[in-house]
C-alpha cells in the first residue's frame, strides 16, 4: 500500500493542471455548450501534441506506452475544469475496442490518427432509454449478400457523432453462417445517417443517431463476429474508472468552490463557514472526496497492473456517482441563490454529477455488480 | 381526529377539478411541473376570482369568503396537482393580501384588498426583501427608504426577485433608521412600491436551468408616497414573521413537482407489467413506496400546519417543520425520477427521445431552488429547535 | 382534516399519562426485566377495572364499546414509560382473535374473562426464525381420530407464555374432509407444550414453545377450518397500529430525554442545546415524532370508522419503524457515555425500538405492502 | 500508487494469520466480536510479544521492531479480523508507549517500553481522561495535581475509564496549575498512576448490555512520585493531541464486529441459493454490496492513515476522518445485521434460537459505544472543518 503519486505522474499532473486550467476557464467551458462543435480543434491538437491521446496506446501505433493510471489522473484532471473534448469517446473508448478486436491492419490504419487526433471517432452503444444493450444489442446488422451488410436501429446519447469519422457500434448480427453481437464501424459520413443534436443537462454534444438501412462490408467488422459483447466488456472497466476519474476531479472542485465560498460569505455577521453545521456538511463533501479518490485510485491502479479488478471497478463507480452527486447537492445548498445562477460555474458541477452518474451504470447497477462479485 | 374529509370540502375539491379539467380540456393550460414559475396568466387568475377561490380564508368584509385554510389547502392541492396557472395572483393570495389585513392602513386595505380578489389588472405583487448582503440574515437590509415629508426615498438594491420583471409592484423590505444603537430589527420597515416608478431597475437573472424568473431590482433616489408603508414604521419584523408562516405553510411546497411523481409512479406500474421478478423493479418500488409515504406524510403535515391557522394558533413551528420537511421530499423525488427512468431522464425539452418533453431534468435543475424562499432547510430546522424545542441560543 | 383529540379521549389520555407515570417509573420498568413474571399483577387488575382491558369490544362481553382510536391512545402512554403487560397480546391481539373468528359461545366464555383480567391469552404466530407464518405455518396440526388433533412445531417469540391460559397459533390442518391453516386455542398447561424463556434485547418476557404432539380437539378450533390467514390478516392491521402507538409513546419520550438532556448538560461552557449540529439533530427527533404521529393517527383514526386502509397502515409502519430507531440512535449520539448505562434510561427505549422494528414486519417489509397498494 | 501489498508484507500477514489459526485450533480464544472489550488474556499477549508484535512500529532501541505503521494495520486487521484478545497490551501498544516514546523520561522509557514489549506481568494500562463534566471538552478536567516536594497530589474523579477495573496503571490528565489567568489547555500534565495505590477507587458503571467495561475511578489524596509525570509539566495537551492521533488511527476501529459482517455474508450467499427472485433477497444483496464497499473504504482509509504516519505527517485530519467514518459504518453495520438476519437476532446470549448465539444483538447494542472513545463523530467533524479546511472558528 502506497499512497503518492510518482515523480513522473506528479508532473504529468501538474502540467495537465495547467493546461486545463489555462484553456478550460469556466467562461470557456460554457461558451463551448452553445458552441456547435462543442470543443476547440486548437486544443484537441494541443492534447495529441501533449502525447495525452496516446498515452496508453503502444509506440507502434504512435503512442508511449504509459500507464493507465497516468491516464486517470488526466482526466481528474480534466473533471476538475470540465474541459470538453471527444477524448473519451474517441482516444479511449474507440480506440481500446480497435486495440482490443482491431487485427494488426486495422490497428495500424486507426489507431495512429487517432491518437494524432486527425480522426475523431465515437461510440454508439446505448438503445433509446440511453441504457448500454451491447449484450443484447437492439440495434440490427443483416447480411445483404457479397460480404455486405445493412445496419438498421437507433442510438442516442452518441458524443460528438456530428464531427465523427467513424461510429463504432455493436450490432446483433443475423447472418447465414455467424451471428450474434458484433463490433462495426460505420463511417460518419455513411448515408441513412440521420443525427440529431440532443439537448442534454449539461450541455455536451450529443447526438441521437438513427441507422436507416445503413451499408457497411464485411471489412467493417472488428474482430470476431459475435464477440462484440466481449470486447465491450472487456474495455467498458477502463472507461468506468477514467469516468470515475472525471468525477473525484469535479469533486475536488466543488469542495474547493465550497469551501472557499463560506470562508468569504458573511451571515449573520460572521462567515457562514463558522457554522458549525455549515463545517460537517464541508467536512461531508471533504469525506465524500476522499473516500471517491481513494477507490476509484485503486481501481485505476488495479487495471494499470493488471490486476483482477472486476469488483473495485463497480466500487468505484457505485460511491463516485453517490458521492459526487451528494456533494453538488450539499454545495447547492450552502451556496444558496448564486449557485442556482447560470453565471456561477456551481451548476456547471450539479449537472455533471448527474449526467456522469446515469452514464455507465448508476450505484445500484455497480452494486449489483459487487453483490455478484461477492458471490451472491 | 379526523382524517377524512367533510362531505361540504369533498365538494368543494370536486368542483375545484370540475373547474380544472374543464380548463385543461380547453386547452387554457397544459399540466408540467414548475407552474408556479412560469403560469403568469391573469385570465386564468380572473376565472379563479369570479370564483370566489382569491382570498378564499379573507375576511368577508375584504371581498374573502372567510372560508378556512384546510379548504384553501383543498384549493391549492387540487391547483398544484395540475399545476395551474396561478401566479398571477399567487403571491397576493399566499401573503401579501394576509400582510395588508393584518398591518395595512385602511387606505391599502381599500386599494388593494378588492383589486386582489378580482385578480385586476396591473395586481402582481414580488417581494423585495433579499439583498446581496442579506439573505437567511434579512436583518442586515441595507436598502434604505428615508422620510422626506410625505414622501420615502428608496436607495438600494435588491436579489432574488422571482417575478419582478412581471410585476407590478413589489413588496418592499427598507432601513428606516440608521442608527446604529438601534438593534437591527427594530429599524426596518416594509413598503409597496410601484415597479414601474422611475428610479426602478429590474435585471434579470438566468438560472442554471435556462430560465428568467429570479431578477435584481435596483432602486435608485425612488421616491414613494408615504401611504405606501405598511404598518408601523420600523415595526416589519413583528410584521414579516407572521408573513413568513403563511410563505411557508402551504400546500404547495409539496406539490411543485407533483407531476413528476405521477409520471414516475404511472411508468412503475408499466414496468411491473413486464419486469417483475427483475431486480431493478424491487428497487425501484421500493424506492418509490418510500417516496409515496414520504408524500403521504407530507401531505398530512400541510393539512395539520392549515388546520393549526385555523385554530387560531400561530403556525411558526408547524411551517417551519413543513416545508423542510417538503423542500427535502421534493430533492428526493426529482433525484430518484432520473434514476427509475433512467439515462434518458438527461434529456431536456425539445430533443427527440426527451422523457415527457425535459420535465424531468427541468425539475431536477429546478431543485435546489424549492429551499431558497421562505427560508433554507437549514434556518427552518433552526426555528424548530428554538421555538418549539426551546433550545438555548448561546 | 381534524387534529385534536375530542374531549372525552383526552381525559383517557391524561388518566392514562398519570396511572403509567405513577406505576411504571423506570426503575419498576427495569425491575419486571429481572423479575420472573414481567409485569404486576397489581397493574393488570388495574388496568383491567379502568375498563383498557375492555375497551373496544361489545358491552355484552363486558366491554365498553369504545373506540379503537381511544384504544391507540392507550398504547401511546404505555409506550411512553415502557409500562409491560400482556395487553397487546393477550386483550388485543388474542381477543381480536376471538371476536373476529370465534362463535358467540366461545366468545361469551373466553372475552369476559379475558376483559377482566382473569384470564391471560398469548399468541403464537411466530415461527423459528420469529416471523409471521400465519400465511404458510410451520406448525403442523394432525387429524388423530375423534375430533382431535395433535400439533407438533415450534413457536418462539411468544408473549408471557408462563402465564398464559391459553395460546392461541395458527397452526396448518391436515384433515381429511378439511385442512388449511386454522387458529386452534391451546391450554397453556397442556401436555407436551415445552416453554423456555428467552433473553431478548428488551427483556419483556417472552418464550420459545415447542409443541410435541400437544393434543387438541375440535372445540379448541377458533372459526371455520382453513381460515386461519383470513383471521390473522383481519386483525394484524389493528395490532400493527397500536405497535405503532407504542413506538410513538416510545419515540415522544425520546425527544424529551434528549432536548431535557442537551439543555443542562455544560460542554465547552456553554449547553450542549446551543450547538447548531445539536439543536438540528433535536429539529430531526422533532421531525420523526411529529411524522410518526401523523401517519400513526391516520392508521388508528381510519380502522376506527372503518375506513379501509390497508395502505395507511403499512406506511405508518414502514415509517415510524425507521424514525423511532433512528431517533434513539441520534439520542445515544446527544448523551455520549451517560446514555450507554444501564442506570440511564435511555437504553429501554433504543432496545424497544429495534425489537419494534423487527416486531410485525420491519420498514421493508411494509413499504412492499405499500407498493402492492399502489398496484406495482 | 500502489493498492497491493509487497511481498514481505504479504508473508508478514501470513505469519500472523498462521498464528491465529493455531490459536484458534488450540481453543485459545475464540471469534466473537467484541473482543477488545473483553479480550484480557496475558498469556495470549506474551506470545504476541516473543514474536515481536507489540511495539512493532517502536525504535528499535526501545526493545520495538521499527516496522511501518502499514505493517501495524496489517497485524491489527489479522487480529481483530478474528478478534484475538489482545486487551490486556492493546492500549500500552497503541499510544501509551509511543506517547512514552515521544514524551517520557529516560526513566519512564527504560521502566515501562521493555515490560511492553514483553507484555510483562502488571502492565495493563487504562485512561484516566474523562471525567463527569469533561467529554468532548478535555481542557474541562477538574482533576487536580498539586506538587509537594516530590510527590503530587491527586484529587478527583474519572468516568467512562474502559477496563479500569483490569488494570495496573492509569494514564492520567490533571490540572497542574490552578491560575483562571492561564488558560486551561496550558495548565494540566500527564501522570501514570498505580491503580493499587492507596485512594484509588474503582467503581464498576454497567453498561446497556449488561457489561461491566467502564468505570469510575476516584481519586482520594493519591499521592504519586514526581517520576509518574509525563513529559512537560502543564504541556499535557499538545501531548495529547499527538497521542489522539494514534488513538484514532488505527484499523480497529473499523474491525471491532468484523464477524457479524462476516456472518451477514455468508447469510446472503446461503440466501441466494433458495431465494433467488425474492424481493427481500433483492434487497438485501443490495443493501449488502453497499455495506461491502463502504468496509473496503474504510479498511483503504485506515491504510491511508497508517501510510501517512510511515510518511512522517501527522495524520491529525487522516485519523479523525477515518475514525468517524468507520464509527458510522459500523452503526450500520449492526444495524443491518438485525433486518437481514430478522427477528431472532434479538434473541441474546445464552437462549435457545438465537442467532449466533446473541452477537448480532450484543453488537446492536455495542453500536453506539463506538463514538465514545477518541471523539464523538461531531468532534471528529469538527477536527476535519477546522483543521483540514481550515475554516474559521468564529
Amino acid at each position: 500500500m502506497e499512497f503518492n503519486l510518482n515523480e513522473e505522474t506528479k508532473m504529468l499532473q501538474s502540467s495537465a493542471e495547467k493546461f486545463c486550467k489555462e484553456k478550460s476557464p469556466s467562461p470557456f467551458v460554457k461558451n463551448m455548450i452553445k458552441d456547435e462543435k462543442g470543443f476547440s480543434e486548437a486544443h484537441w491538437k494541443e492534447m495529441a501534441n501533449l502525447g495525452w491521446l496516446g498515452l496508453i496506446y503502444d509506440e507502434k501505433y504512435g503512442g508511449s506506452g504509459g500507464s493507465f493510471f497516468d491516464l486517470f489522473i488526466l482526466f481528474e484532471e480534466i473533471g476538475k475544469t470540465q474541459l470538453p473534448s471527444p477524448f473519451l469517446c474517441s482516444a479511449v473508448f474507440a480506440g481500446l475496442l480497435i486495440n482490443e478486436a482491431g487485427d494488426e491492419n486495422l490497428k495500424k490504419t486507426y489507431l495512429p490518427p487517432v491518437i494524432q487526433g486527425e480522426k475523431i471517432l465515437t461510440i454508439g452503444l446505448r438503445n433509446e432509454q440511453g441504457q448500454y444493450d451491447h449484450a443484447a444489442a437492439a440495434l440490427e446488422a443483416k447480411e445483404s449478400g457479397g460480404g455486405s451488410y445493412v445496419i438498421k436501429g437507433t442510438r442516442i446519447l452518441v458524443p460528438y457523432a456530428q464531427v465523427a469519422d467513424e461510429i463504432i457500434v455493436c450490432a446483433n448480427l443475423k447472418g447465414e453462417k455467424a451471428s450474434g453481437p458484433t463490433l462495426f464501424k460505420v463511417s460518419g459520413k455513411a448515408s441513412g445517417l440521420k443525427k440529431t443534436p440532443l439537448n442534454t443537462l449539461t450541455g455536451e454534444k450529443t447526438f441521437g443517431v438513427v441507422f436507416e438501412d445503413v451499408k457497411v462490408s464485411e471489412k467493417d467488422i472488428l474482430g470476431a463476429i459475435g464477440k462484440g459483447t466481449t470486447y465491450v466488456d472487456k474495455v467498458l472497466p477502463k472507461v468506468i474508472t477514467l469516468k470515475c476519474g472525471e468525477m473525484v476531479g469535479g469533486l475536488s472542485k466543488v469542495l474547493n468552490m465550497t469551501v472557499d465560498y463560506v470562508k468569504q460569505r458573511i451571515q449573520f455577521g460572521r462567515p457562514l463557514g463558522a457554522l458549525q453545521v455549515v463545517q460537517h456538511y464541508c467536512a461531508d463533501i471533504s469525506t465524500f472526496l476522499d473516500t471517491s479518490r481513494l477507490i476509484a485510485y485503486q481501481a485505476a491502479s488495479l487495471i494499470d497492473i493488471g490486476f483482477p479488478c472486476a469488483k473495485e471497478v463497480a466500487m468505484a463507480k457505485a460511491w463516485c456517482s453517490d458521492a459526487y452527486k451528494k456533494s453538488t447537492q450539499i454545495a447547492q445548498q450552502l451556496h444558496g441563490g448564486i449557485g442556482f445562477t447560470e453565471e456561477h460555474d456551481l451548476h456547471l458541477y450539479y449537472k455533471h454529477a448527474k449526467v456522469a452518474e446515469l452514464d455507465l451504470g448508476d450505484s445500484w447497477s455497480h452494486r449489483q455488480k459487487v453483490a455478484e462479485e461477492m458471490g451472491f | 381526529m379526523r382524517f377524512t374529509f367533510t362531505e361540504e370540502q369533498n365538494k368543494f375539491r370536486q368542483t375545484v377539478r370540475d373547474f380544472l379539467q374543464a380548463e385543461l380540456k380547453a386547452g387554457i393550460f397544459v399540466t408540467k411541473s414548475g407552474g408556479l414559475a412560469e403560469g403568469n396568466n391573469q385570465e386564468f387568475s380572473k376565472k379563479m376570482a369570479q370564483r370566489g377561490w382569491i382570498g378564499l380564508t379573507w375576511p368577508q368584509k375584504y371581498g374573502g369568503q372567510g372560508r378556512t385554510y384546510v379548504e384553501k389547502a383543498i384549493l391549492i392541492e387540487e391547483l398544484f396537482k395540475v399545476q395551474a396557472p396561478v401566479a398571477y395572483h399567487f403571491l397576493a393570495d399566499r401573503q401579501i393580501g394576509p400582510s395588508i389585513i393584518h398591518f395595512g392602513s385602511e387606505w391599502q386595505k381599500e386599494y388593494f384588498l378588492p383589486r386582489f380578489v378580482k385578480a385586476d389588472e396591473n395586481m402582481k405583487f414580488c417581494l423585495l426583501f433579499s439583498e446581496p448582503n442579506a439573505g437567511s440574515d434579512l436583518v442586515n437590509v441595507a436598502t434604505t427608504a428615508t422620510k422626506e415629508g410625505d414622501f420615502y426615498t428608496l436607495r438600494g438594491q435588491k436579489v432574488w426577485t422571482s417575478g419582478g420583471h412581471q410585476s407590478d409592484y413589489g413588496w418592499l423590505l427598507a432601513r428606516t433608521k440608521i442608527d446604529s444603537s438601534v438593534p437591527r430589527h427594530e429599524s426596518c420597515s416594509q413598503f409597496i412600491v410601484d415597479m414601474k416608478a422611475p428610479g426602478v431597475t429590474v435585471r434579470p437573472i438566468i438560472n442554471m436551468v435556462g430560465c428568467h424568473t429570479f431578477n435584481e431590482v435596483f432602486l435608485d433616489e425612488v421616491k414613494i408616497d408615504r401611504k405606501f408603508m405598511v404598518g408601523q414604521e420600523n415595526d416589519a419584523f413583528k410584521q414579516i414573521m407572521a408573513q413568513m408562516d403563511y410563505e411557508r405553510a402551504g400546500m404547495e411546497r409539496l406539490l411543485q413537482n407533483y407531476p413528476v411523481y405521477e409520471k414516475v409512479i404511472n411508468y412503475v406500474k408499466e414496468m411491473g407489467k413486464t419486469r417483475k421478478g427483475d431486480p431493478f423493479y424491487h428497487w425501484v418500488q421500493d424506492s418509490v413506496a418510500q417516496l409515496e409515504i414520504e408524500f403521504n406524510i407530507g401531505r398530512l403535515l400541510c393539512y395539520n400546519t392549515a388546520w393549526t391557522i385555523d385554530m387560531g394558533r400561530k403556525p411558526t413551528s408547524e411551517a417551519a417543520l413543513t416545508k423542510a420537511y417538503c423542500n427535502q421530499y421534493e430533492q428526493r423525488l426529482n433525484d430518484l425520477a432520473t434514476r427509475v427512468l433512467g439515462p434518458a431522464s438527461q434529456i431536456r425539452e425539445g430533443s427527440p427521445w426527451t422523457l415527457y418533453d425535459g420535465e424531468i431534468a427541468d425539475c431536477y435543475l429546478w431543485s435546489p431552488s424549492y429551499a431558497l424562499q421562505g427560508g433554507s432547510v437549514e434556518v427552518l430546522k433552526n426555528i424548530v429547535a428554538l421555538r418549539r424545542l426551546e433550545l438555548p441560543r448561546k
